[in-house]
């Protein structure tokens, strides 16, 4: 079992004819991920490494079944390819997309809600079921299958955690990158959520960082309803205040909340152990399984 | 990116919403050419982007033209919370009789904008917040519909505005959103927003938060972003696209995504040292970009030893090395000791082209940030 | 019993300051409704007539239990003032308005689909509950207590049928009168729905008038989902083509629907019996009581 | 209110959508001009406001001066359709190869505009919408976002618009549904869309209808609202702020309320009449209103007899009644017979003032009608 993604997920990549895309796409393909059609607005009837291109995504999900869409189109116009594809409508968009503007995104939020269509994203690197398929940007190899599930807000830090956890044989159900910007679509309670219903996923590792209040919600949601265990690692502790660190998200308010202290005392309190460093992380998850 | 006062002033005057008559000027005769022409009072405000610029000096109220001048004098030029005054606002001071807050701002956690009001304008926003939340009255708007004007009276009247003074506090609230959404801005506020005895409103100070994503549709806001001022290397770092912080200790930080450097920083803190900066590279890193990441590192004097952490995703691990290799090269010696990590895509290969005589190579990262640790300890020793 | 408004129903005006707001509300009151508060910006603390005026529809509805609010705000200023009545919430809101733009209709319209709230109009007479309160603009003394629901799109012509009705001594559970705008809230169906489901109401009286395809629907839903029986009158058999005559609603496009023959022929399919004059609808409900 | 062809161009050229040169002319002379600074080919047509201009003679293609010159001739002072036509517009011809349709209009059932496209322009497109539904797509659109673009494109492209045209075209569309927006249009339509030999798209035919609701907001367009060609007695209603429909029948029908004054105009026909008009007063007529009114009956000289029916709900009897007195009282011989019938509020007490030397009283509608029936006919047998 796994989350969002597995072999049935039918996947439309958007701005496939990209630079990003196209080398993605062949990356994805190369994992095992069902890559059935591109979408690009008048390239229809082109391919990419045999993969048939469609003019709109409607006509692509329609001509090929197609139930999942990868997002690498670029800032300007993410928001409209956002829009085409929760119209469209697939199950799960996964938009790589990085620096989409917030207003933008606050428009798609909106619409979001309106759906039932998962969004994961943007400024993400995606997410992947080890074995069965990945959409996004993540480097496959150091997946692994098995009983862990993963989430979280960073990209390069998803990869240091899951490394860890893979090192010492500890594989993973399905890890989502959920992206660092201040407007997201799926975010830690949405996926702790599905964890938590996913009978094969036997705890969850969960990389946080400072800014918003998304972790100190997931505390809350861990404690209230959760029976699968939870280890997390916070980034962040040592930034000051009022300085913006890479993410958007990533910027911590003068006030008490968004800290790391903050997140990880309300962990603490949810019964959450939070690891030291990444590798500590990696040593919870192996004393909760 | 934060507008300046007089940049964000400029940008309300051209929306409608009434603020003081002002000129900026950047020398102490062209601030007194400019309190006459005002005429007095004026206020005189030193332009740079801190907080609490009255309480630090940098806001002088005068009466005449040799207080003025005085004034120029001593804001012109002075050292504002580390950052150098090169410019004033010279503007009418506004005779009110109550200070209000009206901002607007994106509320992340609900993913949709807020408009915030309040009758304790005039102090410290964030500290009404915290010690009397319900002072300030916050609606939240509709990012499809925008924000109705009914909304705009609600939260002026809930905040309880004199009635005679509501209806235009509304208003340009409502004006205040259509910037925010016109602009792209992420925050908007004005602090305090000037109740005069004839019960006009008039926006005293402004301050303006641009989406930096969003400048493509904006050339004219574009125009406006200026260095970041102050510190050289924060600016090189602008123009080298890096996100780069500027911190106090001695261990420089180089690495890519934002999550994974700041865990760097933070073990470097576990581990006993003192983090120099936050360096994210990004993505894709070329050798160019490695170069002008240690250059950037290397300008910082109290740099005594550099941890390089790289996991590949996008970004190869041999691309690296290569480039670690080919900026080091180009020095006769090198200034600092590296330690570089590299995990992720085409690791391996990237270990083995690396140079060991120009770094060091940790497998981990937790042995490589206690190595440069130890590195900048002993450094810091001799 | 009724629909929509009764003794309980608490009616705060919007624009009770105005010339036709302050009319109608002391006919309102005249006739038994309860109205319990204005609302007008800048005119709180004021009242007319007696009833307290407040500066929000919000502090209205909070400060007096208001759960129905009637509308009498200009047309530049009338979406504004549904969104603010949609939003404080009441539970039925009566746009007496003439002449809002169509466009901001629309944006109400969408905004009205996201709420449980009743919307009567705009460009609309009102309701009534004869015997119970009247929240608009109807002439009360016409009306009389009794088994007979009515819906109308338009106003005068609405008084000519219930006057036949009261004549012959038959009386009304409600009537409502929805609007001939070409976006309104309530339509026949929605109304028709209502009457269905009122035990009280054993017949119902339609008046429908060229245009748009509203008489054809509620055709369909008659037809298929009401007991009730229902008899109706449609206006505008003898327009020309392409001409608008007074509503924006009442105008024939050149193709077969919203004429007066297509709607005619709907309802009789439906069993719906059609008057030649007001009259013989009357007569109609005559018969089927 | 429907812009002329010349003035939905000039807003449609402002808002940067590509139009045909073109001039305006109101003598031969002029259009000839015009086509010469055009360059040939050139049409000119008939600026009225009819449907199937072309096929009515009203727009002429012409290769030189000559013909420009015979064609303007026979345009201008044409009656086209019972409309004068008085203004020609001097037009470069577009040399095309395919024809489209692109258009936005308010879908009343769904209660949200739609974007239409199809292949299928250049032809009468509600005969194209009969007899092949299919071949032109709708696309709705969610007013409170507004079009995206990715609408436009997939309708163009669901339409069948050729690849190398289908951006293109969307981004006309895309603009049409912002004028739309912006100018609270109810109908916007291009048709023809013409694609020229390199694929180019320019909109050679321009229709735009606004909501005269929301003229308040656009000056502009108000002022050019012109007096409803051709008919002086509707133009003559729109100075009263009447709603008014002239008919070809010789019963004169005045009322209060669209609904009531057609259901008249039904029931005159129904007992063997012809409707003279519609015109509804509208709520709360005063006396000057009533003599407006019947002003506007009397001066169509077609009009045999007159019913005036009022339900009071808002409009009071009794004023209607002293409106209609002191009306008539202003004539020596009233020039048509009147029937009156006054219902609802103040009704009796309006029945009672109202003077039975200068009108019929009826109690119903049915009687009212009826004798107004019975005074048209005998008029006419006289």
């Amino acid at each position: 079992m796994s989350i969002l993604v597995d072999n049935d997920t039918r996947v439309v990549v958007q701005g496939i004819t990209g630079g990003e895309g196209k080398f993605h796409t062949g990356q994805m393909i190369e994992y095992g991920t069902n890559v059935v059609a591109g979408a690009v607005p008048g390239r229809g009837g082109q391919d990419v490494d045999g993969i048939p291109v469609y003019d709109t995504v409607h006509e692509a999900a329609r001509e090929e079944d197609a139930n999942a869409s990868v997002v690498f189109v670029p800032p300007a116009f993410a928001a409209d390819a956002l829009f085409e594809a929760l119209d469209s409508p697939v199950d799960l968009v996964v938009a790589i997309t990085e620096g989409v503007p917030q207003q933008d995104m606050g428009k798609v939020y909106r619409k979001l809600g309106e759906t039932d269509t998962h969004l994961i994203g943007p400024n993400c690197p995606g997410l992947i079921t080890p074995g069965e398929a990945k959409l996004g940007i993540l480097p496959g190899n150091i997946f692994a299958e098995g009983n862990v599930g993963l989430v979280s807000r960073s990209g390069t830090l998803t990869y240091q955690v899951v490394d860890n956890l893979t090192q010492r044989g500890i594989g993973q159900t399905s890890a989502v990158g959920i992206g660092g910007d201040p407007i997201i679509g799926t975010d830690f309670v949405d996926a702790l959520e599905l964890f938590e219903n996913d009978p094969d996923t036997e705890a969850v590792a969960m990389c946080g960082e400072i800014g918003g209040e998304d972790e100190e919600e997931a505390a809350a949601f861990i404690g209230e309803y959760m029976d699968t265990p939870v280890a997390a690692f916070i980034a962040g502790r040592t930034a000051p205040p009022g300085k913006r660190m890479g993410h958007a998200g990533a910027i911590v308010s003068g006030s008490g909340t968004g800290t790391a202290e903050s997140k990880i005392s309300a962990l603490n309190d949810a019964g959450v152990p939070v690891g030291d460093t990444p590798n500590e992380v990696a040593d919870h998850i192996e004393d909760l399984l | 990116m934060k507008l300046h006062e007089y940049q964000a002033k400029g940008v309300f005057a051209d929306a409608g919403i009434p603020v003081p008559d002002s000129t900026l000027a950047s020398t102490v005769d062209d601030a007194v050419t400019a309190a006459d022409d005002i005429g007095y009072p004026v206020a005189i405000k030193a332009q740079v982007q801190v907080g609490g610029r009255g309480k630090a000096g940098g806001i002088e109220l005068v009466d005449d033209a040799e207080e003025a001048r005085e004034a120029a004098d001593d804001i012109l030029g002075m050292d504002l919370k580390g950052l150098h005054v090169d410019r004033v606002l010279v503007e009418a001071a506004v005779d009110f009789t109550d200070e209000l807050y009206v901002g607007v701002t994106m509320d992340r956690a609900e993913g949709r904008p807020v408009a915030m009001v309040s009758t304790r304008g005039g102090v410290n926003i964030e500290e009404v917040a915290e010690e009397e939340p319900d002072a300030i009255v916050r609606e939240h708007i509709d990012p499809a519909f925008g924000m109705h004007p009914y909304q705009a009276r609600k939260a002026a009247f809930e905040a309880g505005i004199d009635r005679e003074v509501a209806i235009d506090a509304a208003s340009i609230l409502t004006q205040l959103y259509e910037l925010w959404d016109d602009k792209d801005a992420t925050e908007i506020e004005v602090n305090p927003l000037m109740v005069t005895a004839d019960d006009e409103v008039i926006a005293a100070d402004a301050v303006m938060n641009i989406d930096e994503d969003a400048l493509f549709r904006h050339p004219d806001l574009a125009e406006m972003e200026e260095e970041a001022a102050g510190d050289d290397l924060e600016a090189k770092a602008n123009e080298y696209g890096f996100d780069y912080v500027r911190l106090s200790g001695n261990t420089g930080i180089i690495g890519n995504g934002a999550g994974l450097v700041m865990t760097t920083l933070d073990l470097v803190d576990y581990y006993g040292g003192e983090p120099a900066n936050f360096l994210d590279i990004g993505g894709g890193a070329k050798a160019e970009r490695v170069t002008n990441a240690l250059d950037m590192v290397f300008s910082d004097e109290n740099v005594d030893s550099v941890v390089f952490n790289i996991f590949g995703g996008i970004t190869r691990g041999d691309e690296v090395a290569m480039g670690i290799n080919e900026a080091l090269e180009q020095f006769d010696e090198i200034p600092k000791k590296v330690v570089v990590r590299l995990a992720g895509t085409n690791a391996e290969e990237g270990m083995e082209i690396l140079n060991t005589d120009l770094v060091t190579v940790e497998e981990t990262l937790e042995d490589a940030v206690q190595r440069a640790v130890e590195y900048a300890d002993a450094e810091e020793e001799q």
